[in-house]
């Protein structure tokens, strides 16, 4: 069998078979489904500072291929995921990654220092400055390379776990918010969070989503995270974790040559829990059919024609 | 909970753009627990739809799992073109039940509207002395008797069958006593003026609401309603909002706000 | 039946479907299958100052519900637009809108310069500052709002011809583009070109496309083209034409409610290249059904939740 | 060239993965002009593959056109799942076509690899005393005999059936004189070690090739191939790439760069 494990920072993950922030809940849900101890991490929904109760319905539309979501960060709050879900990862051994959103440098800072000041055994934090839906979102800091850095920069200080800045595919220039994730000190980046889109229902003229504009995700996005971690490959020396459309063995074959070291699966979820453990069965029996000894050796290795 | 490759046992539309369909989930069948609960549906493995699709379930004998479901757009178009014989993908069941119909002291009134007849089938089956009252846009996709003298009382719309108008009209030719107790799925306009009414009437009733759903199992927390008064339920992250596939789709009646 | 007309600038078109560039050669191809004079306009392939031979193969790939494609602006330069096409158009009834990309200022105004130079029936002119796949497809200005301006405001200088600026979805704020483009005088935008995109295969490691990178376009877009042409909606006030993913009668409703004032049709085309006269069916009787006077009237008509 | 719905009258699998479709198609068998055309098929109706599948004519008879295909991905897969007496749609006939086969002072080599055999036993079935070679990786996939008898040769990759070895190998074991004329459709490494073997031997080669189609009508610029010398052809908007879909997809064996 294939070596299937991943390194990012100093940690060394079993497998590179992660779910993504905002479609796994706190990963205390639907244990009946799928035997979340085989899966690579577990990145959990972003959290604020306070409790907010998310965006009104209609909060996902389906689309070709895709689904547009406005969840709106509807989240339990900082003091409630110390409290209620730290103690329940000190009894599970999958690595847990706590996803953070805030609307300033101070609300990010004032999560990860409450979390830090308590003992836990959460792997490492992902940083949202990626989510379309909200005022709150941190995308102002998504799209400034200036403001990404000085953020990064700040979080580092706080912090020896591992620090993984979630980047947005709604920006000119990627790589650059990348390359300021990585001067800032962060560990790694994940890319990609969703695509800014919008659905009309041309029977009742109505905007599908309550906020008009959504995030769009699922297969129909595979070719732009796919891009965007590529051109992000180029770009930065830190390992990248590869988010959008994965649904099988192939696609996560094909975000780790075209450079991610570890991927998350996201709305694929929502299809079918259990996804993970196929994805993950599929995927050994193609290394070990291509006679490949560790999927790290795959990272980047895309042949270009140029 | 589980997902289940399942196999169709029968097909077949019961009336104008309305259909029956029956499948062989044993596994889904034996973790009933009652009507309410509901399915989601896998129709191909294509990934155009990447979503499922909530079907109530309207019956469970033996392995055997009903559903009644009406043709609206791409998935459930591609439902009824299914053969028995083929196989589909399912996960269930999901969601809440009604409760309380096999009281003593309750005296049902099962309310159906369009589709939302596939769960107050459900309860019908296995409820001593209802009520119902069926409530279609024409005759055509009606597929029961109208039959007040067994307590059967179907509405249509433009009148060419049973009573004309929605189930609203037909509650009112029914005596309504301080046991009775409404159990409906529908049309949020049906439930919203069901709830005034109960409210106005303060009589009891259990709403079983839709809501879009990206998973059905409490990944997404897309599918949420808005409390009347912010109880906070055991699976929500928040007050504000319910989870429909979770803490629903049964609601008590001043649980939920509309529209 | 109902008013298809719409008015870009002072042209009046009889209806709102055209076809979009690159999707349907010079409209001299493949009248057996597509009536040509029921187009509302044929918007030609982009025209460069020099012939292009464009991109090695392979250049385009399926992904899901949607298709990568990166020509390379193959095109038979101005001169011969010049002395083959526009002989052509004369004969022709239907209204054309010349694409024109460059890599510089320059290049873009001598080729309006020469066409400007001779008589035609030509009706106005789309500038490609979008076109993902080569150095010289013009992103440098579609990304950029000083340039955007300037060179609009170059080439309005040149023509009393319709300007529309084609923008690209591959930046951070498409409003501040569009807005740019109305500054600088021109008469509308479109919107969107292609989305950049990339995909692999699997088996064998290689790029499906010669330049790695490509152009994302299909039904997996519309819902960024819907959300780009809303933006610019709110931001502007001459008319968008929408374009992204439209396969059908429902599709342009639902640009129109977006924002729109007409559409191109692309992607859809290499399907069935008679595809917009169904859509041009299905919408008169979608209009017809919904007792809608005027296609126009629903321009921006979406009913939003807030 | 035009669109049809078409009703499939027959749909089997001939050899391993190998199947054989007729329908029932009269526009574009009226419009048919011989071997080297193709079809560009849509198996349904949903945007999941948004693009056409080429796929050569086998044959055409009255109405009848006729094509043999391997499945390779999902919609060739989709394609063999189809019934008897349901349609598809198809865009055709499309492409250039093989041409001086039929002059008599030609003795025709017909070499065939893989699937690439449809175009190929479309001459075949016109032509007069043709030599034949048909290539596959294993003897599962052939549906013919080898007959060297009558010019037919069979060659398998591993050696399970005919000649062991690819259609280069079969080739040796015919004379071949300065009539000879290659006609050729298969994969791209085989295509090109023909065109090495005609210019070397200094005889004729046509070569069908094929390319990524997006549209197959002339319009997304998608399938080009570099030609070798630059000609121009009419529907080309350049010199150095052909169109496939328009120009070809069979070439004169000196006309085409691989790899
Ligand atoms: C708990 C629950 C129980 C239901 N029970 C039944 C039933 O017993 N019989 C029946 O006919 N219908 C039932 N429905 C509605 C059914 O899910 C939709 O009719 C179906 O999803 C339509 O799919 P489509 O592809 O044919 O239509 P589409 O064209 O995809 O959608 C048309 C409309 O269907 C609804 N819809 C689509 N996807 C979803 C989704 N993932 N979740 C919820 N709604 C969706 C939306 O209102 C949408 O506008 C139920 C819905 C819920 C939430
Ligand atoms: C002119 C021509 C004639 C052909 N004739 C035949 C034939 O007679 N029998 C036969 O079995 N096959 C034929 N092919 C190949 C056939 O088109 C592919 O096998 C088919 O498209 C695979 O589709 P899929 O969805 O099953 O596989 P996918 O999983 O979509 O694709 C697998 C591979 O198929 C090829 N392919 C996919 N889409 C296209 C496309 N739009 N255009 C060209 N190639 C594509 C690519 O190489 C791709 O990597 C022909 C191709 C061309 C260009
Ligand atoms: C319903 C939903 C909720 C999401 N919530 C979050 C979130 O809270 N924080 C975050 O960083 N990303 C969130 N995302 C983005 C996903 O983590 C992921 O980046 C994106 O969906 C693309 O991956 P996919 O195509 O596999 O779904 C959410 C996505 C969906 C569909
Ligand atoms: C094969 C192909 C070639 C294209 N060539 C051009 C071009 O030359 N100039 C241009 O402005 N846009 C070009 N486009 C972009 C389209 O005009 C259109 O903006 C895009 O495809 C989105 O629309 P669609 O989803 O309907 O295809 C091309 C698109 C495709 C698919
Ligand atoms: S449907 Fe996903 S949480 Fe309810
Ligand atoms: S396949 Fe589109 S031009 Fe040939």
């Amino acid at each position: 069998m294939a070596d299937l494990s991943v390194k990012i920072g100093d940690m060394i993950f079993k497998n590179p078979i992660f779910v993504a922030s905002g479609t796994f809940g706190y990963g205390t849900e639907n244990p009946e489904l799928v035997d979340i101890s085989k899966l690579g991490a577990i990145v959990t929904k972003s959290i604020t500072l306070n409790p907010r109760e998310g965006n009104p319905p209609p909060r996902i539309v389906e689309t070709s291929s895709g689904m547009i979501n406005s969840i709106g960060l509807a989240n339990i709050g900082v003091e409630k995921y110390i409290s209620d879900m730290l103690p329940i990862y000190e009894e599970m051994d999958t690595p847990i990654i706590m996803n953070i959103a805030g609307s300033s440098m101070t609300e990010y800072m004032d999560v990860m220092k409450k979390v830090e000041a308590v003992s836990s055994n959460i792997v490492g934090y992902e940083i949202n400055i990626s989510c379309p839906n909200v005022k709150e979102g941190g995308m102002e800091f998504g799209v400034d390379c200036e403001m990404t850095e000085k953020l990064t920069r700040e979080l580092r200080k706080l912090t020896d776990r591992l620090l993984i800045m979630k980047l947005s595919p709604n920006v000119t220039d990627i790589a650059g918010i990348a390359t300021s994730s990585e001067n800032g000190g962060a560990d790694a980046v994940s890319a990609i969070n969703t695509v800014v889109g919008m659905s009309i229902n041309h029977t009742s003229h109505f905007s599908d989503i309550h906020t008009t504009f959504g995030g769009l995700s699922g297969p129909a996005i595979k070719p732009v995270g796919l891009a965007c971690v590529h051109k992000v490959y180029r770009a930065v020396n830190i390992p990248i974790i590869g988010i959008g459309g994965i649904v099988n063995s192939a696609d996560v074959i094909e975000y780790f040559l075209a450079g991610s070291c570890s991927v998350q699966v996201g709305t694929a979820n929502f299809r079918n829990p259990g996804i993970t453990e196929i994805i993950l069965n599929d995927l050994n029996n193609y290394l070990d059919e291509k006679g490949i000894d560790s999927i790290s050796s795959l990272i980047g290795s895309v042949m270009t024609h140029d | 909970m589980y997902i289940e490759n399942v196999t169709i046992s029968s097909n077949e539309e019961i009336a104008m753009g309305i259909w029956r369909m029956s499948m062989n989930a044993p596994k889904i069948a034996a973790a009933y627990i009652g009507p309410g609960q509901f399915i989601n549906i896998l129709p191909n493995d294509n990934w155009e739809h990447p979503i499922r699709r909530p079907m109530s379930i309207a019956s469970v004998n033996g392995n055997i799992v009903e559903i009644i479901y009406k043709i609206f757009g791409d998935m459930t178009h591609q439902l009824s073109r299914k053969n028995s014989g083929e196989t589909i993908n399912i996960l269930g069941p999901l969601g809440n039940v009604f409760t309380e119909w096999d009281k003593k002291e309750v005296d049902p009134i099962l309310i159906g509207g369009g589709v939302g007849l596939a769960p107050i089938l459900n309860v019908y089956e296995s409820c001593k002395n209802p009520i119902m009252i069926i409530g279609a846009k024409t005759a055509a996709e009606h597929f029961m008797e109208h039959d007040p003298k067994n307590n059967i009382y179907l509405t249509t719309d433009d009148g060419s069958m049973g009573i004309a108008g929605n189930a609203l009209k037909a509650i009112d030719e029914i005596d309504v006593n301080e046991n009775s107790f409404i159990f409906a799925c529908g049309p949020e306009p049906m439930l919203h003026a069901l709830q005034k009414y109960a409210i106005g009437k303060n009589i009891r009733a259990q709403l079983s609401v839709e809501s879009y759903m990206g998973c059905g199992v409490g990944l997404c927390q897309g599918c949420v309603i808005e409390r009347q008064n912010g109880q906070v339920q055991k699976h929500s992250y928040h007050e504000k909002y319910s989870l429909v596939c979770l803490d629903g789709p049964v609601y008590e009646c001043s649980e939920v706000t509309f529209g």
